[in-house]
């Protein structure tokens, strides 16, 4: 049987929500898919959709931006800017060509360990099933002399 | 030096994983004991049969074990999300496939084996009840197929139910088709009963023949096709958009499709829920407004009603089996009906229109009327009931 | 210390079995050793211990490292303690960087080899950040030395007296226009049997009378800004109608009073006035209008009250006030609800009449309650039984999952008052007794021997349709007695439901207000279940009582005093540090667009006319980063996550070696 | 080389002339031009033939101005040409410097753009479906095109280039302000770009808010401006505050919005992501619904945020078909 796809996901995500629920669900010792890695920022308002954009590029096969629940930014709304970035990030991307289902917008906070598990899960076996986005290699200079 | 019994986890691990696998999360509070109806006539302690299902002891498969009638009151009310029903089922299918199972379901099975159906009716006369009708058979312009349950096509008295069904779907101008009568059991009772591999026969069957006639949705008379379909049909690949007769005649009178308009001559109606109806599909409002639309109907209530309703004891393949008068849970209801000046029972499910009808001749009550709601509304429009 | 020479130390924790057994620790160090700038790696059974600080002490000046990682738990735990560490060893502790190979790894995962490839590629991130660190400076500011107090129930009162006595100034804030909470509900506490409000009210009377509280009754919290020793919080003062300065609290406009309204405080069984005290001893005493019942406010007549006060104490054109106050910190001690009887519908509250819950049964028993201590029915008649039946939206997966905790013991309580006052024969039909406090066994076996009955087994429902002779007229609990294996029913003629305790209504509201967090089941989550019980998400928030879970008064009192004894450290520290990482604006870059203005949260971005660029007041500041990521002139730096450090991070992780 | 003029080369690749006619539009100031420099090479004013250019010395000349994008065989051979015989290379305007309008093209890769051009456009027919070929063999022998690539390069893709001068074309200030730096000898380090540092804003005349905010997005059609105020708080996706200043706040000025031919500021990484992050933060939206519905009327985001730098941008195109 062939090697199955294990796709690589960033998560970039605040620290006082989402983070938190990934330490909540880390100290309820509850189990969810090694694919997912955790860059910290202090509020999902940090996350700049460069870092989305680099993320992809260099390999990452999907990317979940996450945070507090909109009402509930521990810097009031940070989140809000969040919320505002990303339907158009999220257009632009699909206009680049990459599968909606690579980057997702999700608020987890940190009492939703349970949640997170959810979404890293889902967002593994969704990504795995699109496969890899290899973005470099697919979209390298080709036929140039 | 005595026996003592030791648990057998491989027996446990058996149940749990032939559907059972929430046996482990019960805590021993009873309230499923406390919950099941059996107990207002007999005792039947459920949480006896999980705890020792949980170490294997003994004792599980019982003669109890046949008497769960899968009304699911307990699984409603069960704090910690065991799903007894399931578990109940799982010990039935280990039982029957070790062939220890009671011999009247055996029998039954057998039937629904040779003949696509428990009442031994035979199989190329499926649709012998609906001929006089004229029907239009299914095709791939009908919007509904009509999905008759075996009870309602060879019980002659549920065979009433069907007929009025037939009459109201084309007053109200339902584009129906009737399917060919190569359809078999739906397999509710033949699952729940222990049988699963039939069951899997059955489901494979019927969805190979729905699928190939291109049906997407169906019309059934009986809340076990109603759950079977909806519920269990699409683990299996078969997904159907799934309508009770009580919900669409409700959405028909509603949109003034049908018009009940004859003044109601049955005294005062106790409308008693059906469990796969109501607690299985949360369908309590639909049945109780077709009544209420009745003209001169005055409907009345079980003191446990809705999620609340004693079962009638008909479900799991309780039908097929004996059970002693003073133990039967349609004639305790019966009986609170009649306390309560009640004339007509009305209900909208084969198995307790069939149930209700023995406790009628156990409690010899001859001027007393059992009525699926199908047959209160047909007997209330005009154009329906015969002149 | 230059930037571009780092030398990295990586530091990789076992946490005894719980990173080492699932991450193999060693692979981690030596692939470290391989990464980039890293002159030093090692592993250590438990890094946050003394010797695994002085561990990163001693290695920071052998290998003259001037960028330190430790590869341990969340740094949400312990970033803390290894900035100290750091900074021990004369570095700047912003030159710290954390791993979380637990949290994030040897805990949530089970496949060895994996678990191992994502700790190595979590330290690689690490590695890649903290190259481009820089060393911030911390800063202090004053902490304002008063305290506010949300909840005037039993937990609000102790942390109020604590800090009181302690000399710094407290503000109690009260919803209600009585201080006291459930307690003053209560009329007996277990085991002991005090009288409730005897032990409470002097209590109560204490803190309005000390110098350092300042009662706000009849008020709740409008807004809370700020942030650790320097909130801001706007309270609504309610209006009462009357002149509390004037008043003379004699009561007579109640007596005199014609309008009347259900009694939440008797828990709706029996009326009070429209001019009223919560309860008889109320503090502050002084009676409020209740705008809603009195007829005046709805038809402009009446006044009767007004005529026969003779101090003159009715203001009719009073209105909500909102005053502001500045504290250092909160403590939010908001209490609990109970679960809507009428949602498990099985036992039939609302329907039957004699099914009552707990708290009722508290009013019924209390002498100044509806029925003046009397224990009887609806019909007032005394009960020949009684049946208390436990777990009644606790321990339900339907409804709460939790366990209520007080249940099993006040179930006690008043099996044993309903002994002491009737002949009723006392049935519990319970679960598992949870009789886990001080004294409370002993009482469990007081009441076996005073002959209660105890079923164990969960009642199923309760009915009045009777099947015999003896059920009439009853109510019947259907439920299996375990332990015998048999079905029962039992005919009583009161039922009293030990419903769930739950959280306040409007949880998520003041969750939101104070920056709290919430645990699944509703209720207010501390910041460590064990280390830092009172503590929350928030600096300089903290909790006390059931608001942050169900328990009982002894356990609430001593949260409460817990809570007073950590937001006086706090005040007594007199400075708090603040965010160093603030964002900074880079002059050359800035063209002066302004976007930053609207999204900085704090209204920490100015725009300096002169220059003609943004301008950013670090003291306000939270170093949220929005502003970073939004500026388009990528003219703001958000200090420590910064682009340069956020995108080396990603590199490691996803680019493609080479 | 004292006393001998710099000798000066301008090409042209993948542009639309633009660029050319910028340079001319210095008007008398080309005189200056012409007497401060010998021109060698200026397909648009002058004839030339690649051996002339091959004949050179490496390094004979001492500034090449290379304006267009790099998408063909011939464009890319001429750069290496050039840039050998250069001291001095110069990508001159948004599609050298960035790949420009053309460097849309990366959305496509060499097949659809051909099915588009040579297949199905409205005024195609083309019913044998020819499709351009590099070589083509006729009775006098082989005939050869250009190779077209499948990708479009900003010059400094495919060479070492020492200068950027953006623009869409450059304005002639901006034009003035790079030649008077290469007489005068005044260069930034190699690899900078010969303008400001700042954004666009700081140029324009135009009032901002102090918290600015976008109700709702229009395109410039849809919408007359107010003249004095910021045109990104009228709802333009004016990307002013993204892109490099240099150019006076030419569009600003006339009512529309900036579309980012100057390239992104010196230390963004993505011009699209600066701008779109920029502009969606103060989007005045505080639910998800009102986002999502508010962030529709952004017409075509890619492009907005992408006119000019495609190729030098994160994602740099759209994958391209699997070859067949």
């Amino acid at each position: 049987m062939a090697e199955q796809f294990e796709p690589k996901i960033a998560v970039l995500c605040c620290n006082w929500c989402t983070y938190a629920g990934a330490d909540l669900a880390g100290t309820s010792r509850m189990k969810y898919a090694p694919n997912v890695r955790l860059i910290r920022t202090m509020c999902s308002g940090r996350i700049d959709p460069s870092f989305v954009m680099t993320a992809l590029k260099d390999g990452a096969d999907g990317v979940l931006i996450a945070g507090c629940h909109p009402a509930d930014c521990h810097y009031i709304n940070g989140n809000h800017k969040t919320m505002r970035r990303f339907p158009v990030l999220h257009t632009m991307l699909a206009q680049f060509g990459i599968e909606r289902d690579r980057v997702r917008l999700e608020w987890i906070s940190a009492s939703e360990g349970d949640r997170f598990v959810e979404v890293a899960n889902e967002m593994t076996e969704t990504v795995r099933k699109l496969g890899p986005l290899d973005w470099k290699s697919r979209t390298a200079a080709g036929n140039v002399a | 030096m005595r026996d003592f019994p030791s648990p057998l986890i491989e027996v446990s691990e058996m149940i749990a994983d032939s559907g059972g696998s929430s046996l482990d999360l019960c805590y021993q509070c009873g309230t499923c004991s406390g919950t099941c109806p059996w107990n207002l006539v007999r005792d039947f302690r459920v949480r006896n049969i999980i705890s020792l299902a949980q170490l294997g002891l003994e004792g599980y498969e019982g003669e109890d074990l046949w008497l769960c009638a899968t009304c699911n009151a307990c699984v409603d009310r069960c704090p910690r999300g065991v799903e007894i029903v399931d578990v109940i089922r799982s010990v039935r299918t280990i039982i029957t496939q070790a062939g220890t199972s009671p011999k009247t379901l055996g029998a039954v099975l057998g039937s629904v084996k040779a003949n696509g159906n428990p009442w031994s009716g035979d199989s190329n006369a499926r649709l012998a009840w609906a001929e006089a009708l004229q029907a239009r058979p299914f095709t791939e312009r009908s919007e509904y197929a009509f999905f008759a349950c075996c009870t309602q096509a060879y019980d002659a008295r549920n065979v009433k139910v069907g007929r009025a069904a037939l009459k109201l779907l084309k007053a109200a101008g339902v584009n129906f088709g009737m399917l060919d009568g190569a359809e078999k059991c739906c397999g509710d009772a033949v699952r729940k009963a222990g049988g699963q591999e039939l069951f899997d026969e059955l489901s494979d069957s019927n969805i190979e023949m729905l699928d190939a006639k291109g049906v997407k949705k169906m019309i059934v008379g009986s809340p076990h096709c109603l759950n079977t379909f909806a519920k269990e049909y699409p683990d299996k690949g078969g997904r159907y958009e799934v309508v009770h007769m009580a919900s669409l005649l409700a959405e028909l009178i509603k949109s003034r499709k049908l018009r009940p308009t004859r003044t109601f001559d049955g005294g005062k109606v106790v409308y008693h829920d059906p469990c796969y109806l109501g607690r299985q599909n949360q369908v309590y409002d639909a049945p109780r407004e077709l009544l209420k639309a009745v003209p001169g109907l005055e409907l009345l209530e079980f003191a446990r009603n809705r999620q609340d309703s004693v079962c009638c004891g008909g479900g799991g393949g309780r039908l097929w089996m004996e059970t002693p008068i003073e133990e039967r849970l349609a004639v305790l209801k019966l009986k609170e009906a009649v306390k309560m000046g009640a004339t007509t029972l009305a209900t909208a499910c084969p198995y307790c229109v069939s149930m209700f009808e023995d406790a009628k001749t156990a409690l010899d009550l001859d001027s007393f009327r059992v009525a699926d709601v199908t047959e209160i509304i047909a007997d209330a429009v005009e154009e329906v009931r015969p002149s | 210390m230059k930037n571009d020479d780092p030398r990295i130390g990586v530091f990789v924790c076992h946490c005894g079995t719980n990173i080492a057994g699932i991450v193999n620790v060693d692979s981690v160090a030596a692939a470290a050793r391989t990464m980039p700038f890293v002159v030093h790696a090692e592993e250590y059974k438990f890094m946050c211990s003394d010797p695994g600080q002085a561990l990163v002490r001693d290695a920071i000046l052998k290998h003259r490292l001037n960028r330190v990682i430790v590869a341990a738990c969340s740094p949400r735990m312990h970033e803390p303690t290894f900035r100290k560490a750091t900074a021990l060893a004369g570095l700047n502790p912003y030159l710290f960087e954390m791993a979380n190979i637990r949290e994030h790894c040897s805990w949530v995962h089970t496949d060895k080899v994996a678990a191992t490839e994502k700790a190595i590629d979590l330290v690689k991130s690490a590695v890649a950040k903290a190259r481009y660190l820089e060393p911030l400076e911390s800063r202090y500011v004053n902490v304002e030395p008063k305290v506010l107090i949300v909840g005037g129930g039993v937990a609000g009162i102790q942390a109020a007296l604590d800090i009181a006595n302690g000399g710094t100034k407290v503000v109690l804030v009260e919803r209600q226009q009585s201080i006291g909470g459930r307690m003053a509900q209560l009329d007996k506490t277990f085991p002991t049997l005090d009288c409730s409000a005897c032990i409470l009210t002097p209590k109560m009377v204490q803190a309005a009378q000390h110098p350092n509280i300042e009662l706000m009754t009849y008020s709740e919290i409008e807004e809370v800004k700020g942030y650790v020793g320097n909130f801001t919080v706007r309270i609504r003062r309610k209006a009462t109608f009357i002149d509390p300065k004037v008043c003379t609290a004699c009561g007579v406009c109640i007596d005199k009073c014609p309008w009347k309204a259900t009694s939440s405080f008797e828990e709706g069984l029996s009326k009070r006035k429209a001019v009223y005290r919560l309860f008889p001893q109320a503090v502050p005493g002084i009676p409020v209008v209740d705008k809603d019942a009195c007829k005046y406010f709805e038809n402009g007549k009446c006044k009767a009250c007004e005529k026969f006060c003779e101090p003159h104490a009715f203001r009719w054109d009073d209105q909500d006030k909102i005053v502001e106050e500045k504290v250092g910190a909160i403590i939010v001690a908001t209490g609990y609800d109970l679960i809507d009887p009428k949602l498990p519908s099985q036992y039939g509250y609302g329907k039957l009449k004699n099914v009552i819950t707990g708290i009722e049964f508290e009013r019924i028993n209390n002498a100044t309650g509806p029925t003046a201590g009397k224990i009887v029915t609806k019909e007032g008649k005394e009960p020949e039984s009684v049946a208390i039946l436990h777990c009644i939206g606790s321990r339900d997966r339907n409804h709460c999952e939790y366990c209520s905790r007080v249940c099993c013991m006040y179930a006690l309580k008043f099996a044993h008052l309903i002994k002491e006052k009737t002949k009723a024969t006392v049935y519990n039909f319970y679960i598992d007794m949870r009789c886990f406090g001080k004294g409370y066994e002993e009482f469990y076996h007081r009441l076996l021997e005073e002959g209660v009955k105890f079923i164990r087994g969960k009642a199923a429902y309760v009915t009045d349709q009777a099947l015999t002779d003896a059920e009439q007229g009853k109510l019947i609990i259907s439920a299996e007695a375990t332990t015998l294996g048999k079905t029962l029913r039992v005919p009583v003629d009161m039922v009293i439901l030990a419903n769930a305790m739950t959280p306040q209504k409007d949880a998520a509201d003041v969750a939101r207000k104070f920056g709290i967090g919430r645990s699944p089941d509703g209720f207010f989550l501390e910041k460590h279940p064990k280390l830092e019980p009172v503590s929350t998400a928030t600096d300089g928030v903290y909790l006390a009582g059931t608001c942050q879970g169900p328990k009982d008064i002894p356990d609430t009192v001593a949260q409460g005093a817990a809570a007073a004894s950590v937001a006086m450290s706090l005040i007594q520290r007199g400075t708090v540090e603040v965010e160093a990482a603030t964002a900074g604006v880079i002059d050359d870059l800035c063209s002066g667009c302004k976007i930053c203005q609207d999204v900085c949260p704090y209204s920490a971005i100015g725009y300096e006319v002169d220059k003609r660029i943004a301008e950013i007041n670090a003291s306000l500041c939270k170093g949220c980063g929005t502003c970073a990521a939004t500026c388009p002139s990528s003219a703001i730096v958000a200090k420590h996550f910064n682009d340069q450090q956020i995108l080396a991070q990603i590199h490691a992780l996803y680019a493609q070696e080479g | 080389m004292s006393g001998k003029k710099p000798q000066l080369a301008l090409y042209w690749a993948a542009s639309c002339g633009g660029c050319d006619v910028a340079t001319l539009d210095v008007n008398e100031k080309i005189l200056d031009v012409a007497a401060a420099f010998d021109i060698r090479l200026w397909p648009i004013a002058m004839d030339f033939k690649y051996k002339d250019i091959e004949l050179w010395a490496d390094n004979e000349i001492d500034v090449c101005l290379f304006n267009g994008a790099v998408r063909n065989s011939e464009q890319l051979h001429l750069a290496k040409l050039l840039r050998r015989k250069s001291k001095v290379m110069v990508a001159f305007g948004a599609c050298a410097s960035f790949g420009g309008i053309p460097g849309l093209a990366n959305l496509h890769d060499r097949k659809t753009i051909f099915e588009a051009v040579y297949g199905y456009t409205v005024s195609t027919h083309n019913p044998d479906k020819v499709y351009p070929a590099p070589k083509l063999k006729v009775s006098e022998g082989e005939l050869t095109l250009p190779d077209f690539f499948d990708d479009v390069f900003a010059l400094h893709q495919v060479i070492p280039v020492e200068y950027f001068v953006p623009g869409c074309p450059p304005t002639p200030e901006t034009i003035m302000t790079a030649v008077g730096a290469i007489i005068e000898g005044k260069l930034p380090p190699a690899g900078s770009t010969i303008g400001i540092n700042r954004a666009l804003c700081d140029e324009c005349k135009r009032t901002k808010s102090d918290k600015p905010k976008i109700e709702r997005f229009y395109r410039p059609q849809e919408i007359l401006t107010d003249p004095d105020k910021c045109l990104l708080e009228q709802g333009l996706t004016c990307q002013g505050s993204a892109t490099r200043g240099g150019c006076g706040a030419l569009c600003p000025s006339v009512n529309m919005p900036c579309r980012g031919c100057y390239g992104p500021m010196p230390s963004s990484s993505d011009a699209g992501a600066d701008a779109l992050s920029a502009m969606a933060s103060i989007v005045d939206a505080s639910d998800e619904k009102t986002a999502d519905e508010k962030m529709a009327r952004l017409v075509d985001p890619l492009g907005t945020f992408y006119r000019f730098t495609l190729p030098v941008s994160l994602l740099v195109r759209s994958p391209k078909q699997p070859q067949s």
